[in-house]
């Protein structure tokens, strides 16, 4: 991206209120908005800069601020740059806006981010289960589901009792430490 | 200690005959026991051990010479003339009594020891040497083999308790 | 649990959001499935898949059929969910280099590349050149199966088996090069955060081009087998067909998109590894339908095999060590951050957001695999219209990936 | 959306196949030329993969450890650690008889327990293929030896090459005062780590536990290592706490045993364990330490009152630990200050004495008391111990030197190193020998010289110190850095020395005369030096100093006390929790042990909790 392009884009974030821009690369830019203000900057972005490509929506649950963060790459492929805007949103309701009527590809990543993380995307096409047909626990991408304890409660480990195991019995020996205690235990004080 | 050594020394001549070598062995192991078991009930508890062994040690020695002097069959090899070695008077003096003082220490105690095992070592050794092959050479082979084991032992106790090590 | 009885998966699935319904998860087993008299109508309903030939594993488009004319289609996922981005968040940075080649089986290598580029970026690892230029090798290779793959595949659909007869055994070839310098066939776990994990053996590299001169000289039986055949040509043209704006508007990326004209390619509009010293065109076809994204991939093999000639004449004079110094992987904290990482698989464009709260695990992982745009939404809305024998090769040729979708 | 996109940059076709045009009917025909064409077949025997493949576990029993490496970093818990008890166990030397099972329907075949592994003992075979019917599923559960799955070796084929290892075998680098620096001063030596060293070093860590198998007190090293690596050293003093008290000193002076152990130590540098406890503990502030120590202690009082002699390591852990238990505790030492043998026995610049402090003030500020100038056996007697106090311990360690005794021994100028160390401790004078000759190759003997070369150093402006050992330097006592840092600092050292006299004249100490020894060790490995008379040197010196070995002080225990109590080969006899024949009379430390600061904390935890027992029975 020419430094000349690189200006432009700065100067037009700028039109946005509360917005916090950080250049990672010459093709890569990091945007932090309010949640209200990203529809306008994603307007923005796609009407007078050319990003018109909505590369991905990215959840990630910051369950100890109590939020979520949503963060929208879109691409220009003209300029040849990446913006990623991230909002944080409360993590409840967990309702925000849907951007599919800027962007379509939003409509499956919506309909994605609902399933595992549970947030209500307004004005969403499509907020029907996709992957997790017959899965009616809580959204599992979220950080209080742990899929560890789950599987420990609800599937049992394969046994097996093959003869060299059962000689090493006899000796004295056979196991000591399943993996299941090395991984999912830490020594307690 | 008994009088029995106290003419040990006329017995010194350049040849002695097997009895009365064995007779010195004898008596060399026997003032030895004595002594070690005179000294168990002076020594500090903590290094009782120590005499007792020894004293134990010495006994077995005595009892396994007094059972070659007189084993049957033997009383002709006994009669033999030996060459006696230049080593024989350290040897014949160890069975003087020593001079550890009322309450020897570990150390004195060991020092001791090991050097009347190696007296004893050497006059065995010594009185192969200067014996012609046959049962009699074997015989002393087998006594300095005893005497040089056991002086070993001793050497290990030794640096062990006093090379503490490590430190 | 009652059992669903009148409600098509169509309606059912509109209900969702019905708290009456909202336990009848169940509904779409064999054993809950009652048979119904339908409507008075032409239309019926029609599960294509999961489990169907003619579907990209195990997947599944149930339509909506007036006669043999699609009047809608839905896609169905979930049949490979195995929850990655899940376990990802509950393994080491370094457990899930063992992961993510999982996610696209016929083109592992970009999964990989794309997750240790993320973990580089937040540890600001340099990535020696050497291990730069074995990335690239690695990741032509990839492309050259998953093409082989996916010709095949595709020629199934039209009836071609000796197509995919070829293709599968010649992609053996390419396997058997994994298998040398990478230890697996095909999830060769080759990158790890830092460079790559292997030195080449000896002679490598004249093997790779024994193999690519084959290739090579295969390809005009390919065309005269398949890509001229006349029964392809005349069933692809004109089928599955999608405009430039169409394919820009619904997020399509890769091969796709070039058959509808538009010259983009990560790997040249923005590059990684050593794309950038690298000379190759990016194909392009206009035409945007099934013809058209078959012959982008058609001439992406030369463009692939023009790639590893080049490196094959420079990686002998690349030296220097193949991965740059990493922590222990059992204490590795990765530096709190976030980054996103991008590159081309042979499906199109395919990216990591990673986030690291500075643990030893990542915060976060997600997958954006190409193919989450064009079999998804991009079928169901290119399905319409068509017929029903030309969904399966509209959906090969889009090349759709199922467990990039599932994850 | 209709944007004008910039298509300038599409690029020229070279690929051009002219499909419409060219491609007719027939084309495919084209095909059967291959109907001729002899089919490829590829034999069903089985044949060996490529020398990189992945295939399955192989695993060569004597080089593995059973350290575990490979199961933690599994991705799929597809190894379990498995006992097989006719291989050798021995924690001192860091050797479990665990040995990983792998259940193949789990593994992935990523290899990474292969790149992982600290003996480099797994690799990968060559074989490609195994399966089985549900019945036979145990088949896919194996304990890899190195034949593989089926026992028909194929070759190996994923091993570790230095490319891919993930271990980091190389050691921080410790910051050191050079030679010159140091040689005028008891400043300590070892600077310690910074945050991003000790952090790095922490980090090459693979939590196996053989450290804390072979540390005499079983700290919990990976727990306290682990809790540095994340950067929480509260918690990693917490830990440190768990087991041993004596930190401060241990972070110094420890034996280290647990590096000995260390599975990083098999084929590069062990972890820094004991400079990392050292790091840990000075970074916490000494308040704070103290209020971690005191964590969890008893908010009443049994009422009961134990009395132990000797405020060394060993008797101020069991205070500690029986304070906490809500017992009182009076300690008697009979020297100036409290701290034992760390304080009297090792020299500053390896042990700043304030560090010891502050050991010894976290123990006193829970309230145990320390009566310093006490001798018992003179000021107060073991039968009034025995009759004002519900239990006593002998903590006394080893403060007599034993001496040669070799011709000359007795000579006023043959010191012993043990209280020339004290002395020095105490700021008491002795005249600086111009020439000093010492005779053992132990850390004492290492301590001694270095202390006198320093004073030489400052009072003379010179070193001439020799030290003179047994032992070849192969098999040297003392620590190998000590060794290294005597030379650095100009001290003479000849290896394969027996004492065997020291030459007078004229009533004046003129050398030490030795002979070279031959060997040390007889043939089952005990201690018993053979000399060869021929090779004799006599050393110059006008000062001797003995450093071969120490005892402790019994006669404080009086006659009747001593025929009471049992022995063990000039030992106090003591049972497996160190109580002695009389049932009020615990012993531990150095001088039932012999010298060891970590063994001697190990000891103190030992008899606090068999007294604690025995008082909670009563």
């Amino acid at each position: 991206m020419t430094q000349e392009v690189t200006h432009w884009l700065d100067n037009l974030l700028k039109e946005i209120e509360g917005i916090e821009v950080r250049r990672k690369s010459s093709r890569r830019v990091r945007v932090d908005v309010p949640a209200d203000a990203l529809p306008a900057l994603l307007e923005l972005l796609q009407g007078r800069a050319g990003y018109i490509h909505l590369s991905a929506i990215s959840c990630v649950d910051w369950i100890d601020d109590d939020e979520f963060e949503l963060v929208y790459h879109v691409w220009s492929y003209e300029n040849h740059s990446l913006v990623s805007a991230h909002i944080r949103i409360a993590r409840e309701p967990g309702v925000y806006l849907s951007v599919y009527d800027l962007y379509q590809p939003a409509g499956f990543f919506e309909r994605d981010i609902h399933e595992m993380y549970g947030i209500q995307f307004e004005g969403s096409p499509n907020m029907e289960k996709f992957i997790l047909t017959e899965w009616d626990g809580p959204p599992p991408m979220r950080k209080e589901f742990d899929s560890e304890a789950y599987i420990n409660e609800h599937l049992s480990w394969q046994e097996y009792n093959p003869e060299w195991l059962q000689e090493l019995v006899a000796e004295g020996g056979g196991v000591i430490i399943p993996p299941e205690e090395q991984r999912f235990s830490q020594k307690k004080k | 200690m008994s009088e029995g050594h106290s003419s040990g020394y006329d017995r010194l001549k350049s040849k002695k005959s097997l009895a009365e070598i064995l007779e010195v062995a004898i008596e060399f192991e026997r003032t030895a026991r004595d002594f070690y078991t005179d000294l168990i009930p002076k020594v500090s508890k903590q290094i009782r051990y120590l005499v007792e062994e020894l004293a134990e040690e010495e006994q077995r020695h005595f009892d396994l010479f007094s059972e070659l002097k007189n084993r049957p069959g033997l009383e002709q090899q006994v009669q033999t003339l030996v060459e006696i070695p230049a080593s024989d008077k350290k040897f014949s003096d160890a069975i003087h009594l020593p001079e550890l003082g009322d309450r020897p220490d570990d150390q004195s105690v060991l020092q001791y020891a090991l050097g009347r095992e190696h007296a004893a070592m050497e006059q065995y050794h010594a009185l192969a040497q200067s014996t012609e092959d046959g049962p009699i050479k074997e015989l002393f082979q087998f006594l300095a083999n005893e005497e040089t084991e056991h002086k070993n032992q001793l050497e290990k106790v030794y640096y062990e308790t006093i090379h503490s090590g490590g430190v | 649990m009652p059992a669903l009885s009148k409600a098509s998966f169509l309606e059912h699935s509109h209900s969702s959001a019905d708290p009456k319904l909202k336990n009848k998860r169940n509904d779409m087993r064999p054993e809950n499935y009652e048979a119904q008299r339908q409507p008075p109508s032409n239309e019926y309903e029609l599960n294509f898949g999961p489990n169907h030939p003619g579907i990209e594993g195990n997947y599944a488009l149930k339509v909506k059929l007036h006669g043999d004319i699609v009047l809608e289609a839905k896609a169905d996922g979930g049949y490979l969910h195995r929850g990655f981005e899940k376990l990802m968040e509950q393994r080491l940075w370094i457990q899930n280099i063992a992961l993510v080649p999982r996610i696209c089986v016929p083109d592992p290598s970009p999964m990989e590349l794309c997750y240790s580029m993320a973990v580089e970026e937040l540890c600001g690892l340099k990535v020696p050149q050497r291990a730069q230029w074995l990335r690239v090798m690695q990741l032509e290779l990839s492309r050259i199966a998953a093409h082989l793959f996916t010709f095949g595949g595709h020629a199934a659909t039209t009836g071609m088996y000796s197509t995919m007869y070829w293709g599968v055994a010649d992609r053996d070839l390419l396997l058997d090069l994994f298998e040398e310098f990478t230890g697996g066939r095909v999830y060769s776990i080759y990158n790890i955060p830092g460079g790559v994990r292997r030195e080449l053996p000896d002679g490598f590299l004249q093997r790779l081009t024994e193999t690519l001169d084959y290739i090579e000289s295969r390809l005009p039986d390919y065309d005269n087998l398949f890509f001229k055949n006349q029964v392809f040509v005349k069933r692809a043209k004109g089928t599955g067909v999608m405009s430039r704006e169409q394919a820009l508007e619904w997020g399509v990326t890769g091969p796709n998109l070039r058959a509808t004209g538009l010259a983009f390619d990560v790997r040249r509009d923005d590059p990684y590894l050593v794309y950038d010293q690298l000379e190759f065109d990016i194909p392009v076809e206009e035409s945007g339908d099934a013809w058209a994204r078959t012959l982008v991939r058609r001439k992406e093999l030369m463009e692939s095999i023009r790639i590893l000639r080049q490196v094959v004449e420079i990686l002998p004079d690349i030296h220097g060590p193949i991965r740059a110094p990493i922590p222990n992987p059992l204490a590795w904290n990765v530096p709190a951050g976030e980054t996103y990482t991008r590159v081309e698989s042979s499906k199109g464009e395919l990216c990591y957001y990673v986030v690291s709260n500075g643990g030893p695990k990542p915060y976060r992982v997600h997958v954006r695999g190409p193919s989450s745009m064009h079999a998804v939404q991009v079928l169901e809305k290119m399905s319409v219209g068509s017929r029903i024998e030309d969904i399966a090769q509209t959906m090969f040729s889009l090349d759709a990936c199922p467990p990039e979708v599932d994850r | 959306m209709s944007k004008p996109i910039d298509n300038a940059k599409q690029s020229k076709q070279n690929v051009t196949i002219e499909h419409e045009e060219a491609g007719s009917i027939l084309s495919p025909l084209k095909a059967l030329q291959f109907f001729m064409r002899k089919p490829v077949t590829v034999p069903l025997e089985p044949r060996p993969a490529a020398d990189n493949y992945r295939g399955f576990h192989l695993n060569d029993h004597e080089k593995c450890i059973g350290c575990s490496s490979c199961q933690k970093v599994c991705d799929n818990a597809a190894i379990t650690m498995v006992k097989v008890p006719h291989l050798p166990e021995d924690p001192i030397n860091g050797i479990r008889n665990l040995r990983p099972a792998i259940d193949y329907g789990r593994c992935c075949w990523c290899a990474l327990c292969v790149d992982i592994c600290p003996t480099s003992a797994i690799s990968l075979s060559r074989e490609y293929v195994h399966t089985c019917t549900q019945e036979e599923i145990d088949s896919y559960f194996i304990l890899p030896n190195e034949t593989g799955i089926h026992g028909e070796y194929y070759g190996e084929g994923w091993q570790k090459t230095s490319d891919s290892d993930l271990l980091d075998l190389n050691r921080q680098p410790m910051a050191e005062l050079e030679a010159e620096e140091r040689i005028d001063n008891f400043n300590e030596i070892v600077a310690g780590y910074t945050d991003q060293q000790a952090v790095i070093e922490a980090s090459r860590c693979v939590q196996c536990g053989m450290c804390h198998d072979a540390c005499p007190t079983h700290m919990d090293a990976p727990e306290y290592i682990r809790s540095i690596w994340q950067g929480n050293l509260e918690e990693a003093v917490r830990w440190i706490y768990q087991s041993n008290p004596f930190s401060h000193v241990c972070g110094r002076v420890c034996t280290h045993r647990c590096e000995d152990a260390c599975s990083i130590g098999r084929r590069g540098e062990p972890v820094s364990i004991r400079w990392l406890k050292r790091y840990a503990m000075d970074s916490v502030d000494h308040e704070r330490i103290k209020q971690i120590a005191a964590e969890g202690k008893a908010d009443y009082l049994s009422g009961k009152q134990i009395a132990i002699i000797g405020a060394g390591p060993a008797g101020l852990t069991a205070a500690y630990d029986l304070i906490r238990k809500g017992h009182q505790v009076t300690v008697f030492e009979a020297r100036k200050e409290a701290g034992g043998m760390p304080r009297y026995g090792i020299p500053e610049y390896r042990l700043p004495y304030d560090m010891l402090d502050r050991d010894i003030d976290v123990i006193t500020s829970m309230g145990v008391k320390i009566q310093t100038g006490i001798q018992v056996g003179k000021d107060i007697t073991m039968t009034q111990l025995e009759a004002d106090f519900d239990a006593v311990v002998l903590a006394i360690g080893l403060h007599l030197g034993r001496s040669t005794r070799v011709p000359g021994a007795d000579h006023k100028q043959v010191r012993k190193a043990i209280d020339l160390l004290r002395r020095t401790t105490d700021d008491e004078d002795y005249e600086i020998p111009h020439r000093a000759v010492v005779i053992g190759g132990g850390n004492v003997a290492m301590d001694i010289a270095r202390t006198l070369a320093r004073q030489q150093q400052q009072q003379l402006g010179k070193v001439q110190v020799t030290v003179t050992a047994l032992e070849d330097m192969a098999h040297f006592l003392a620590d190998p850095v000590e060794i290294k840092e005597c030379l650095e600092e100009g001290i003479e050292i000849y290896d394969a020395r027996g004492p065997q006299a020291c030459i007078i004249k004229n009533n004046k100490l003129v050398g030490l005369k030795t002979w070279k020894v031959r060997s040390i060790f007889d043939e089952q490995g005990r201690f018993a030096p053979k000399y060869d008379e021929q090779d004799e040197q006599i050393h110059a010196a006008d000062m001797v100093i003995e450093a071969i070995g120490q005892m402790s002080d019994n006669n404080l225990l009086g006659d009747e006390l001593t025929e009471i109590l049992d022995w063990q080969r000039g030992r106090l006899s003591i049972d497996e929790q160190g109580r002695t024949s009389a049932d009020w009379l615990w012993a531990a430390g150095d001088c039932v042990n012999g010298p060891d600061v970590v063994h001697a904390v190990a000891d103190g935890h030992r008899v606090a909790a068999s007294i604690d027992e025995w008082l909670n029975q009563q």
